[in-house]
């Protein structure tokens, strides 16, 4: 099996204008919209990676990162890791699916969790979190909402259902509108968050 | 013996009037699915009259075919196209007045009818059984029999071409 | 479908109206709480969009605030038919992260576990698959039968059924003792013969071959394409098994041979599981001979037994891969010197093998694809996450 | 011998001989009647709930576990139980349902399996109303069976139950005319419609020359079987219920006493149509020693054993394949076997057996090669290192 | 093969069983299920469900320190240790509440593993059903004590090696003490050889 090194050549070599950066044994990929082409010729190519075991987001803090691992099942060679990295503002990358039908799902996760747009995805839609859910769970600065204060929006809802909201509560929940705070859960050992 | 034969006459008539409630029910009902169960509760009642007769034969064949067969096949028309069934489709039209004059009319027909032919006080034999039948069906009338079973094949026929979908490729079944 | 109306003078084409169903959360045979919006056209399938989050408890949020043996007893919860072959894959992936070294014995104890999970796994999907198809709860009660005797073997070698929680990065908690191996070698004398059995119950079986064959086919380049693994591939004829494509952990010290399918149909899915099952006869009888004395956990890992929290891999990251017996079970872990992994992510069989569910089933009768789902064998566990 | 055969008869007869000693002439015919009728209304129910303990034994003792034994001595009070339990269960009628045919559809379906008692002759002199078209009686009774499953799927306003409907129509019909034409070639030899002569034309050799001995009884025994399963719904055909598949079909959206009639109806059927194949084919109450009741019981429990048997082990076939079975495989089958018991009707000796035998294996092996559809492939798998 | 053959094989397989489960063994085809509540199945040693607390002889002197280390190793956070204090605010060696919420334990014995005083363990006792489900199944420290010989009792082998191993460390413990002891005494021989008119020093802490 090629080191990542000469494979970094010989990818660079095929195609010209795209430029790999080694981390730690993988390739990172400078210019996410060239990760079509460096895809085609890593399936095409005699590598022959017909096969992408996994497509994996993850939140590095300044920037999001979307991680794939491919393999060839033909001649049965190990991982090769390539890393395509976007902003944490709009987060954008290409796509996979038209080249791998296995990303679909995985791509949509990766979405659900941690909010990177894949272009040209068939339908990009949440995978494990209902339609009206806002916010990416997985993303490091996640705050999640506290299930035991209600606030405004849910004593109106509960209110059209003709549930009579005890009085308490709903001050409460005035109090955090005037505040213009969100009910937020506190994560366990961390300080109140301001 | 008498109050014997009184039920049996009372149950006779009790058949018939629920009859000829059923079938009124069956063309004046909104939903038409009841329309339908109301049918065949009038087919069966004829039934009930054919048994009163002690024509059993009839009567089974009665309920076989019309309550078995045909009530269903209605049925399923109306659950395969349940958009009908749904609304429940206005049972007034316009025509009511003509209708009611057309009827008027046949009915009095058939009343004379009735009243002139001779009836024959009892009727001595008893009602033809099956084995009479048979030799019937295959006797003399073996000729119309042959032909009803070859418009049955024409009908049969004719209901899968309609019924065919446009893809000729997978087997229908 | 061209819309090509078939006019006879005006009769028109006998257009009925498509039905939209939820065979939803709760139905009997989706495995799980696992929805499918089934747009049926008559009986036969126009559209299938499979919904899921039902079972979502973001595994891996929870993984990301717990130390390293912390989350081990929640890899059991994944697949939790197979807990053994989860904490393999998250064992294999962080003693790659922090190299750790596993002595000998570990090792064949832990294919041992593995095996086994995999014939209690392969035994209870046919059951499954045949409960779906609608034989009345007898082959899961004669699968169950025999699951029940190497699920005693879990207990009494793990401390639970299935909820195992038994290996430990750089070899496993307790050890085998020698009535165990025996026991564990009586039932493999025994589980040939259940085999037979089951076999002549439901391989010949006409209803069986008329309802599988040529059911829900899935063509090889769509299945490498759509990154299926597991029987379900081999089944298409692919041939790709993760123990001899990696030859991770001892694999390559066992005799064994990896089947493989035709047409890649139900049928194929179901028969490619029973020649899985006597593969892993043949590994299980080879490692309970061959199994070498020794201690059972890596000398440099023995302190972090006592105290999961100091245990601290240095800055980096894995991912390891097992064959689990649903398909390739892959552990990616990004770890930043603390005592909690920085990323921590999965890689679920029963969801990827899920992508092309849809393809599958179009064309097929409602019937098929319940009998399609049982065959893809899900898990919402490992699928949710 | 002679009295504990009659017992039945002679204990009626006497009851009747009292009343009449001081009631009027005509009341004591009622009485008879009401006689008759009470005998089939206690043997009706109490045959069905002890048909569903025998049921959930077999079926238990076939999947290697006991069955109810919890309430009474072996599970005798279970159908007790069983009852209290759907008396009290609460009966949810769903919103938008069709409030006229959702009630009516349990006592529509009830009503025809509790008249189908009428015909059958329980033992010598016992048949309750000796009608000499009593085999067409059945028949015709049975089919109003269809309109039912339309009102309960139709009132009850559920995709799933809709589904079932359609399935269960389809079929009744297509099951019902393999089933008329497999009783044809029973009436041609034995001459008469009425079920009590057709046992009278069993009598032979002490009892035992049994039309299922002759080939075309043979084939026309295992046809009319196979259809009087798909009749009442159960085991390889239960297609309208098909839990695996739209939960539970026509009954989907009833609860309480009236799914309590849905399953009594189920049962009734598959009592009604094992006595009747008994008495077509095994000779009903004929028998050596034992009197004419007891044998038609005995044989009646066999064949419904014979149906728990299927529902234990048997997968359920899909619709098409339901349909493709029916008309394509029993209707040729059925009508080459009008012709065989024809030409046995007009040979003697060993060329009746020999011209009937061959025709009907001929055909048989012909209509398998034509439904090369549904017979299983030979599948080969390959093993890669 | 005739068409109907390989449905006639099944058959005849749940016919076998429907016959052999009347007079076979478990093992070979008989009944291998067990009427629960009047038979039940032999325990495995090693089987763990919800955690115990161990003391010695009497109630009062549990192993248990409050050290907390377990309630930090619990994955889903289900422990909650209390330190006692005496009269005067002085911390003892001993939990004043040590509550275990069963409803959110999963019974992965990461407890056991991490208790350097040897003071939880998994027990064998899983019929703790209860209609309550928040406040009965809070298990508080006294529902939790169970004493050493009920350990030996339901995990022999586990109990009496963990026993032998406290008896050594005891030894070694009081061995080492003696020795220090020992050592203790010759230091302040030596010393007051060397220099006899300077006072003893103040003992050294205990």
């Amino acid at each position: 099996m090629l080191s990542t090194a000469d494979l970094k050549t010989k990818i660079e070599a095929a195609i010209p204008g795209t430029t790999l950066k080694l981390v730690r044994e993988s390739l990172l990929l400078e210019n996410p919209n060239d990760l079509l082409k460096v895809a085609r010729f890593l399936k095409e190519s005699d590598l022959g990676l017909d096969y992408l075991s996994s497509v994996t987001g993850a939140d590095y803090l300044t920037y999001l990162e979307s991680v794939y691992h491919f393999y060839s099942m033909a001649q049965k060679s190990g991982p090769v890791v390539l890393r395509v990295r976007t902003d944490r503002q709009n987060p954008q990358i290409p796509s996979l699916t038209a080249l791998y039908r296995g990303a679909e799902f995985q791509e949509r996760e990766a979405y659900d969790m941690y909010g990177i747009v894949y272009e040209g995805h068939p339908d990009l839609r949440r995978v494990f979190m209902w339609e009206g859910f806002e916010g990416w769970p997985m993303r490091k600065d996640y705050q999640q909402e506290d299930s035991e204060t209600l606030e405004m929006a849910d004593v109106a809802w509960l209110e059209n259902q003709g549930v009579k909201v005890p009085e308490p509560i709903k001050a409460k929940a005035e109090e955090l509108e005037k505040q213009g705070k969100r009910a937020l859960a506190q994560k366990p050992g961390q300080p109140e968050p301001q | 013996m008498l109050p014997l034969t009184l039920l049996v006459k009372a149950g006779l008539y009790l058949i018939m009037a629920i009859s000829l409630l059923a079938a009124v029910a069956s063309v004046s009902l909104p939903n038409i699915f009841h329309a339908a169960l109301a049918l065949a509760l009038a087919l069966l009642g004829i039934a009930g009259i054919y048994l009163g007769l002690q024509a059993e034969f009839v009567a089974v064949v009665q309920v076989l075919i019309y309550v078995g067969a045909v009530i269903t096949l209605v049925i399923f028309a109306i659950m395969l196209t349940n958009r009908m069934a749904d609304r429940s489709t206005p049972a007034k039209n316009s025509l009511g007045a003509a209708c009611l004059a057309v009827a008027a009319g046949l009915f009095s027909i058939l009343v004379r009818f009735i009243r002139s032919t001779p009836w024959p006080e009892t009727t001595s034999a008893p009602a033809p059984g099956t084995s009479e039948i048979g030799q019937a069906l295959m006797g003399p009338y073996v000729f119309a029999f042959e032909v009803i079973s070859v418009i049955l094949i024409a009908v049969l026929i004719g209901a899968m071409v309609i019924a065919k979908k446009d893809n000729p490729g997978e087997d229908a079944p | 479908m061209t819309e090509k109306t078939f006019s006879l003078h005006g009769a028109g084409d006998m257009d009925t109206q498509t039905l939209e169903i939820n065979i939803g959360p709760q139905h009997p045979s989706t495995h799980g709480v696992f929805r499918m919006n089934v747009v049926l056209d008559g009986e036969t399938i126009v559209s299938l969009k499979p919904v899921m989050g039902y079972l979502h408890r973001n595994h891996e949020q929870i993984a990301e605030n717990m130390s390293y043996t912390g989350s081990m007893p929640y890899t059991d919860r994944l697949d939790y038919f197979n807990s053994m072959s989860n904490n393999f894959g998250y064992a294999m992936a962080v003693e790659k992260l922090a190299n750790i070294e596993v002595p000998e014995r570990a090792h064949y104890i832990r294919i041992i576990m593995a095996e086994l999970t995999r014939l209690v796994n392969h035994v209870s999907v046919i059951g499954f698959l045949l409960n779906d198809l609608g034989a009345f709860f007898t082959p899961v009660l004669y699968a169950f039968r025999e699951r029940e005797k190497i699920l005693d073997i879990f207990e009494e070698v793990a401390g639970a059924r299935m909820m195992c929680n038994y290996l430990r990065f750089g070899g496993v908690k307790y050890d085998l003792s020698p009535e165990v191996l025996a026991r564990i070698a009586g039932i493999l004398k025994k589980f040939p013969k259940f085999l037979e059995e089951f076999e002549t119950l439901l391989t010949k079986n006409e209803i069986l071959c008329m309802r599988c064959q040529n059911v829900g086919v899935l063509p090889a380049e769509l299945a490498v394409s759509a990154s299926v693994t597991g029987p379900m591939l081999r089944a298409s004829g692919v041939n790709y098994d993760i123990r001899k494509a990696d030859n991770y952990s001892l694999y390559e010290r066992f005799k064994f041979r990896v089947p493989l399918g035709q047409k890649g149909d139900v049928y194929d899915r179901y028969y490619v599981r029973i020649l899985e099952m006597r593969e892993s006869l043949k590994i299980l009888e080879q490692a309970v001979k061959e199994i070498p004395a020794g201690d059972i956990m890596s000398k440099k890992m023995v302190p972090f037994l006592k105290s999961p929290r100091n245990f601290k891999p240095p800055v980096g990251e894995a991912y390891a891969r097992v064959e689990a017996p649903k398909g390739e079970l892959g552990y990616y872990v990004v770890s930043d010197g603390t005592a909690q992994p920085w990323r921590y992510h999965v890689r679920a069989p029963s969801f990827i093998n899920l992508t092309i569910l849809e393809d599958l089933c179009i064309g097929q009768k409602v019937a098929d694809a319940i009998i399609i789902l049982g065959s893809v064998d899900i898990v919402l566990g490992e699928l949710d996450r | 011998m002679e009295t504990l055969d009659q017992i039945f008869v002679l204990s009626k007869k006497g009851i009747l001989d009292f009343l009449g000693t001081f009631l009027p002439e005509w009341v004591v015919t009622l009485a008879c009647v009401a006689i008759t009728i009470k005998a089939i209304a206690v043997l009706g129910p109490v045959t069905m709930m002890y048909l569903t303990l025998m049921e959930r034994k077999v079926i238990g003792r076939m999947q290697n576990r006991i069955g109810p034994n919890r309430v009474g001595k072996w599970g005798l009070l279970q159908p007790l139980a069983d009852g209290v339990k759907m008396l009290t269960k609460e009966d949810i009628v769903p919103h938008g349902a069709d409030a006229v045919s959702h009630f009516l559809a349990p006592i529509l379906i009830v009503i025809p399996s509790l008249l189908a008692f009428a015909v059958i002759p329980f033992g010598r002199g016992m048949t309750p109303v000796d009608l000499n078209v009593g085999v067409l009686f059945f028949i015709a009774v049975s089919s109003t069976t269809t309109i039912a499953i339309f009102m309960a799927s139709w009132g009850s306003r559920n995709k799933f139950s809709v589904l079932g409907g359609m399935r269960s129509a389809a079929q009744m019909i297509s099951y019902e005319v393999p089933m008329v034409l497999s009783v044809v070639p029973v009436i041609l030899i034995a001459g008469s419609l009425s079920t009590n002569d057709i046992v009278l034309a069993q009598a032979g050799w002490g009892g035992l020359k049994w039309f299922v001995f002759t080939p075309w009884g043979f084939f026309a025994f295992i046809i009319f079987f196979l259809c009087g399963v798909a009749e009442c719904n159960r085991s390889p055909f239960d297609l309208p219920e098909g839990e695996s598949e739209i939960v539970a079909g026509f009954h989907t959206e009833y609860s309480g006493m009236k799914f309590a009639l849905f399953y009594m109806a189920e049962f009734m059927n598959s009592f009604t149509v094992s006595g009747l194949a008994a008495t077509l084919f095994l000779g009903g109450w004929q028998g050596p020693f034992l009197p004419s009741w007891l044998w038609f019981f005995l044989k009646t429990y066999a064949l419904i054993f014979v149906m728990i048997w299927f529902r234990g082990t048997l997968p359920r076939i899909r619709v098409d394949q339901l349909m493709g079975l029916a008309w394509k495989f029993l209707m040729p089958l059925t009508l080459v076997n009008i012709l065989a018991a024809g030409l046995w009707y007009f040979t003697e000796g060993a060329a009746r057996w020999l011209i009937t035998a061959s025709i009907l294996a001929g055909s048989f092996w012909l209509l398998t090669k034509l439904n090369r559809g549904y017979t299983p492939e030979k599948r080969v798998y390959l093993f890669a290192e | 093969m005739i068409f109907g053959t390989g449905i006639l094989q099944g058959l005849m397989v749940t016919l076998k069983n429907f016959v052999t489960s009347y007079f076979k063994a478990p093992d070979e085809g008989g009944i291998f299920t067990v009427e629960y509540p009047e038979k039940r199945l032999p325990e495995k040693e090693r089987f763990r469900n919800f955690p115990f607390l161990l003391y010695d002889k009497n109630p009062e002197n549990l192993r248990c320190v409050a050290c907390d280390i377990c309630a930090k190793e619990c994955p889903p956070k289900c422990i909650y240790i209390v330190r006692e204090f005496d009269k005067d605010g002085k911390p003892l060696k001993r939990p004043a509440v040590f509550d275990i919420d069963f409803t959110v334990c999963m019974n992965c014995g990461i407890c056991e593993e991490a208790c350097p005083f040897d003071a939880i363990y998994m027990d064998h006792e899983f019929e703790i059903a209860s209609a309550d489900r928040h406040a009965k199944l809070l298990y508080h420290r006294d529902d939790l004590l169970k004493s050493n010989e009920y350990f030996h009792k339901i995990r022999p082998t586990d109990a009496s090696a963990i026993d032998a191993r406290r008896r050594e460390a005891e030894e070694k413990k009081k061995a080492a003490e003696a020795a220090a002891l020992a050592a203790q005494k010759a230091k302040e021989a030596a010393a007051a050889q060397a220099k006899p008119p300077e006072p003893p020093k103040p003992a050294a802490g205990a």
